[in-house]
């Protein structure tokens, strides 16, 4: 791919993008970006705890393929989910306090980086076994069905995702029972530490799902607007055939694994400087833009500015923002104590207590 | 009131709340054109259509882990595991999706499922179709996890579990399902939680749960007719959440206790109900509590052999003489 | 298929069968089949407990494809396991026995049907949850790679067990690794009662190797000679590259899945009639060798004489053997238990006891 | 003896265990060229090649499964959990194959395997991230379990397992990884299955496993130093086999026990000892078995509360003190 050019711009699904929307794409990418960045300093400060995964170099992918969703297309995800929770709408706000474990974060706290969630808005988490949200995305499409409902889920999954047993009984059970589930490979090349190549036999990920009789496609990720005309197919066949599609989206991640990988064993920094020159997706949309005038370096930089102000502001908001109170720790746990009022059951539910 | 099985309970139960709510669907291997493979779905394929009883692959991790996810987006699932023993293929999708999803989500989302089916020994089917992991589920706060002994139980439980908003796993035997008691036809609900006193005594509590309360029923029966001891029989019916305050007024009550179960002893329920008692009832207690569980060992296939693994009323009566009981009416 | 007829008799590895040879095959089959006729009336009887999967209709499968092993060839099945069993040599005593629950069983009577071991025979099971035996096979393979031997795995499972987790995650490890596997799909088209396109999506099978770029091959698996013809190149492959193979072998089973199962509610009777008055395996290998003139009318006779005279003395000896005793419950648990005189632990290794 | 830390004392034992055997090797996800998710193996790569120490896939099911199959042929595999919350997914692997097999074959086969990483919360990780299952793996017949509190037991029980000949699961934990203590730089063996009293005392027993020993003894130094209790702390180190004999030595000493565990509390390892404490004891207890586990809901993320969630000195300090016990130097 040469920068700034993409031979899917025309595509109907981008022709139809007004100048505002074009740009609110390109928004939406650099807000990503800019979030992450905070984050990776949140983390550094001591901020945020455990595991941070970032999305830095992945944006076009969540924002392509979320972004040419309808209203009952729904969204599920692994770990690495900030991304996704950025293009769904949710606001940097609730996602970094999050990450401070405070009250205000989605989860109120509980659930941390990869357990983002936002249901209202059709996300349905972040979550963190690897692989483990394939049958959950492909039941969520089973719902949509078995409601009569003409939409679908965007269930994605990385690369070496792939080889857990788990996405192999989803691709068949999506495939046999004609589920309107497309399946997205966000192939950032790596697993952790463990190349594509050395973890997984068989090459394009797209064999496995045409094993199952299932349609699949490969998308270069870097481009915005390949990803929307590639994923807008995908949901027409899920929405009028009722029928799942394999994604395999190449991608690149820029930071290492997440924030406590080094990155120092598997790969060469210039690789990284490599890709970024070349491939960046957020400086191939701004190129796109300004080629067809889209964007003017006012534009652009005010974006960016906003962006980073707007990340500024959700740490400082996170910050600001209280931790749960103890009592929270035996919340959320089941409906039914949340629930007393409508309490049915009888007996001890929690076995000790703070 | 009519005399049905503990299977035909079960199909009724499902009958009656797939009557009643249209979210409500059953799934597993060979429940919908088999009619199950213990027939517990008998008829439910003509009565409600392949859209809602639906055969699946051999896959349960995939169709936990979907049916986990139709029950975010409002359905209410029922998922058949032909047995238990098969669900450590989907333990994962159980505990880290039903039951955490709640909490990680701060409540945003819960999960309305129940997975059902039958876990037991006894049946000569060797170590790898054995597995009883109530104590697997009860152990993760998230789930609820009951296990009906009768017919009755198992219908009221069991439309319980279905209306039950978080997920619920229910324990059947292979065993039971031909056994019969008085069922009432129309729907009703056996609160989760609530124990059944199966047998009044004042000598000496024996604690169950599943087929280990018949068991338990036996041996009290044999300590009255041969020994002259009064035992009670106190089915748990519900692991978790548990009636802690029914167990506690048996100690109250007898001062004695005797465990009955067919989990595997370490870490089991009786272990676990025994730690509660001493440490909430330490003064009620006349002896130590003692434990009448499975032979620590892999499910033997022997037949004979098999019979000694598990609990009978012989041994829940030696335990009981071990502590020493002397009845009214003992020589 | 036309019974007596195949392509595969002059291929290199049956031309060099001497007659005899012929006839042992043959007589494998045979006695395969009545040794499972007789546990059908065990069962009947109530001698036999639980579960019992019989191997009638397949028979040319388990001994096609072990009678091309090497010495160093190493065999893993499921529970649908006693013509394997016979296969590889082992004795109709132990394995009636072990249904038996007796102590001469092979197991000791601790298995049960779906139980069988004999690793000095190369036999390693015997596996009771669908699909667990997948990874245990690649696993043979390794140890063999590991340790230079020039051996191979014949890793059985059926049409049913292709869509649990566990087999995908075995068939990329065995393509990625380069191990010296056989993963032999018997697809006698059912799981229990649930036709193969029930519960798989994407035909055929094989499909399902090449998207690990595995090697793959379609049998018909009630003609010998074509599973040995395609077995021996499959092992040779394993012998020589190291590299596995995916048979799919189509076969068929004339009883239910188990002896539980009434057989009434996924196939017609007329259906199994057909299949056996067209393609029963051991019809088909007699009328192939009656053709060569390889066997008579009285060798024939004599084989299905002697093979039932086995098949009820093995009943006799498990009906006069012993069970075990009440202690071995707790034997074979823990090797060290076992080994009194090398315990290394301390400390208590069972909870409670008889 | 050096002063080295749990990792390092973890990674001699295998490199030393592989020295000695060729038939030791290292499989998991990242233990090779990224050194471990932890760093545990850190240079095993280089010195023993990639035939020995081998990267997967990330398909823990497979993997575990493959390795079984392997040490059933007679190799001696170390299979690395990135972490033990991971195991899940191959549960049916290590239940149903790595410790019935022998069982299941009446004794032809034995599997000398060892599966081993961190089983931890309290590093913000979220609940899908901090399993303990070590009550799940010591309830099953056919395997030991055992959990190291120091770098010493680490290097000590490890090779041990290693040498072992049968399954063996090592739950580590990824915050003691850092902390230091003296280690012999040659091989030495602890058995498994004896605990080790980690301090000597007189007026309660604290009876912990893994981290939750560190906690204990953090403990009994405020109970000596602000209430003149004289706490003793046994660590189990080996949930199976387990030293019964040594914990009720400790009940016959101290007549007053407190359990302390960072398992959940329902048919956890504390209930399990508690079951057999009343048991076997249950004439020396002066008063109820007391236990402190974590809190029991799925681990929480938010920081300040996960450390609440689990056990802290001050809550076992409490639990000795609701005891009742009075210090001789306490007011
Ligand atoms: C079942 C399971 N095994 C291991 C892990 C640890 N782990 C977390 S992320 C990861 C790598 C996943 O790589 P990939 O699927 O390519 O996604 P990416 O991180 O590249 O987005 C691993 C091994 C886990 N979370 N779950
Ligand atoms: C994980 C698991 N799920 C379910 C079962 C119950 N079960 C035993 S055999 C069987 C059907 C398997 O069919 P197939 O793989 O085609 O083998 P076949 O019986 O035809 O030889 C099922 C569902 C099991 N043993 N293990
Ligand atoms: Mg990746
Ligand atoms: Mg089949």
């Amino acid at each position: 791919m040469t920068l700034g050019k993409t031979a899917f711009f025309k595509d109907p699904i981008n022709q139809k993008l007004s100048a505002d929307e074009h740009r609110e794409l390109y928004r939406l990418m650099v807000r990503i970006r800019r979030f992450e960045e905070r984050c990776v300093q949140a983390y550094q400060q001591g901020k945020i705890g455990g595991f941070c995964h970032t999305y830095i170099g992945q944006e076009a992918l969540a924002v392509g393929t979320i972004s040419v969703r309808g209203a009952d297309d729904h969204v599920i995800t692994a770990y690495r989910d900030h991304g996704h929770a950025l293009a769904v709408g949710m606001d940097m706000n609730s996602c970094m306090a999050e990450m401070y474990g405070k009250v205000t974060g989605c989860s109120k706290g509980k659930g941390g980086s990869m357990h983002f969630f936002d249901p209202q808005r059709g996300f349905w988490g972040g979550h963190g076994i690897v692989g483990g949200q394939t049958p959950l995305g492909a039941g969520i499409a089973f719902a949509l069905k078995y409601r009569d409902i003409k939409g679908a889920c965007l269930c994605y999954l990385g690369d070496g995702a792939v080889n857990q047993g788990a996405v192999h009984e989803a691709y068949n059970l999506a495939a046999l029972w004609n589920l309107p589930v497309v399946f997205v490979i966000e192939n950032n090349r790596y697993s952790m530490g463990t190349s594509q190549a050395r973890s997984s036999a068989g090459y394009p990920l797209t064999k496995r799902a045409l094993a199952f009789d299932m349609d699949a496609d490969s998308v270069a990720g870097n481009d915005l607007y390949e990803v929307r005309a590639k994923t807008a197919k995908a949901l027409q066949r899920a929405h009028e055939l009722s029928r799942p599609t394999l994604l395999e989206i190449h991608t690149y991640r820029y930071r290492g694994h997440s924030m406590s990988d080094p990155d120092q064993t598997y790969r060469e920094k210039t690789e990284i400087e490599d890709y970024r020159q070349k491939n960046d997706p957020i400086e191939h949309v701004a190129q796109v833009l300004r080629e067809h005038k889209l964007l003017d370096a006012a534009q652009e930089a005010k974006i960016d500015e906003e962006a980073r102000a707007e990340a500024q502001a959700s740490a400082v908001f996170s910050e600001d923002s209280p931790f749960p109170t103890p009592d929270a720790i035996q919340q959320d746990v089941y409906w039914e104590s949340d629930h007393p009022q409508h309490k049915r059951s009888e007996g001890v539910l929690f076995f000790n207590q703070l | 009131m009519a005399l049905i099985t503990y299977r035909e309970a079960l199909n009724q139960a499902m009958r009656q709340a797939m009557e009643a709510d249209p979210n409500v669907l059953l799934m597993g291997e060979e429940v919908a054109q088999f009619h199950g493979a213990y027939k517990v779905s008998q008829g439910l394929l003509d009565a409600f259509g392949p859209k809602r009883i639906i055969d699946t692959p051999i896959s349960e991790c995939g169709f936990a882990g979907l049916a986990i996810g139709a029950a975010m987006m409002g359905l209410r699932p029922i998922v058949e595991f032909m047995t238990w023993s098969f669900s450590f293929v989907a333990i994962d999708q159980i505990i880290n999706n039903a039951a955490n999803m709640r909490y990680m989500s701060g409540g945003l989302i819960h999960v309305p499922i129940v997975f059902r089916g039958p876990a037991n020994g006894g049946v000569n089917v060797g170590a790898t179709h054995s597995h009883t992991p109530e104590n697997f589920y009860a152990h993760i706060p998230g789930l609820k996890v009951v296990c009906p002994a009768t017919a009755y139980d198992a219908k009221g439980l069991l439309l319980s579990a279905i209306e039950d908003n978080d997920p619920v796993c229910i324990m059947e035997n292979t065993i039971l399902y031909n056994t019969k008691g008085e069922v009432p036809e129309s729907p009703y609900r056996i609160p989760l939680g609530k124990a059944d006193l199966k047998r009044d005594g004042k000598d000496v509590t024996l604690i169950a749960h599943g087929r280990a309360t018949l068991t338990a029923l036996e041996a009290a029966q044999q300590l009255a007719e041969k020994h002259g001891i009064e035992a009670q029989v106190l089915d748990l019916r519900s692991i978790r959440p548990l009636d802690e305050a029914a167990i506690l007024a048996c100690v109250q009550k007898t001062n004695r206790i005797v465990l009955v179960e067919e989990n595997r002893p370490f870490c089991g329920i009786n272990s676990q109900i025994a730690a509660l008692i001493q440490e909430k009832a330490f003064d009620d207690l006349d002896a130590p509590i003692l434990s009448v569980s499975a032979i620590d060992a892999p499910q033997i296939y022997s037949m004979p052999l098999e019979k000694l693994q598990l609990p009978d009323a012989q041994r829940v009566v030696a335990a009981v003489l071990r502590l020493g009981l002397r009845g009214a009416s003992s020589p």
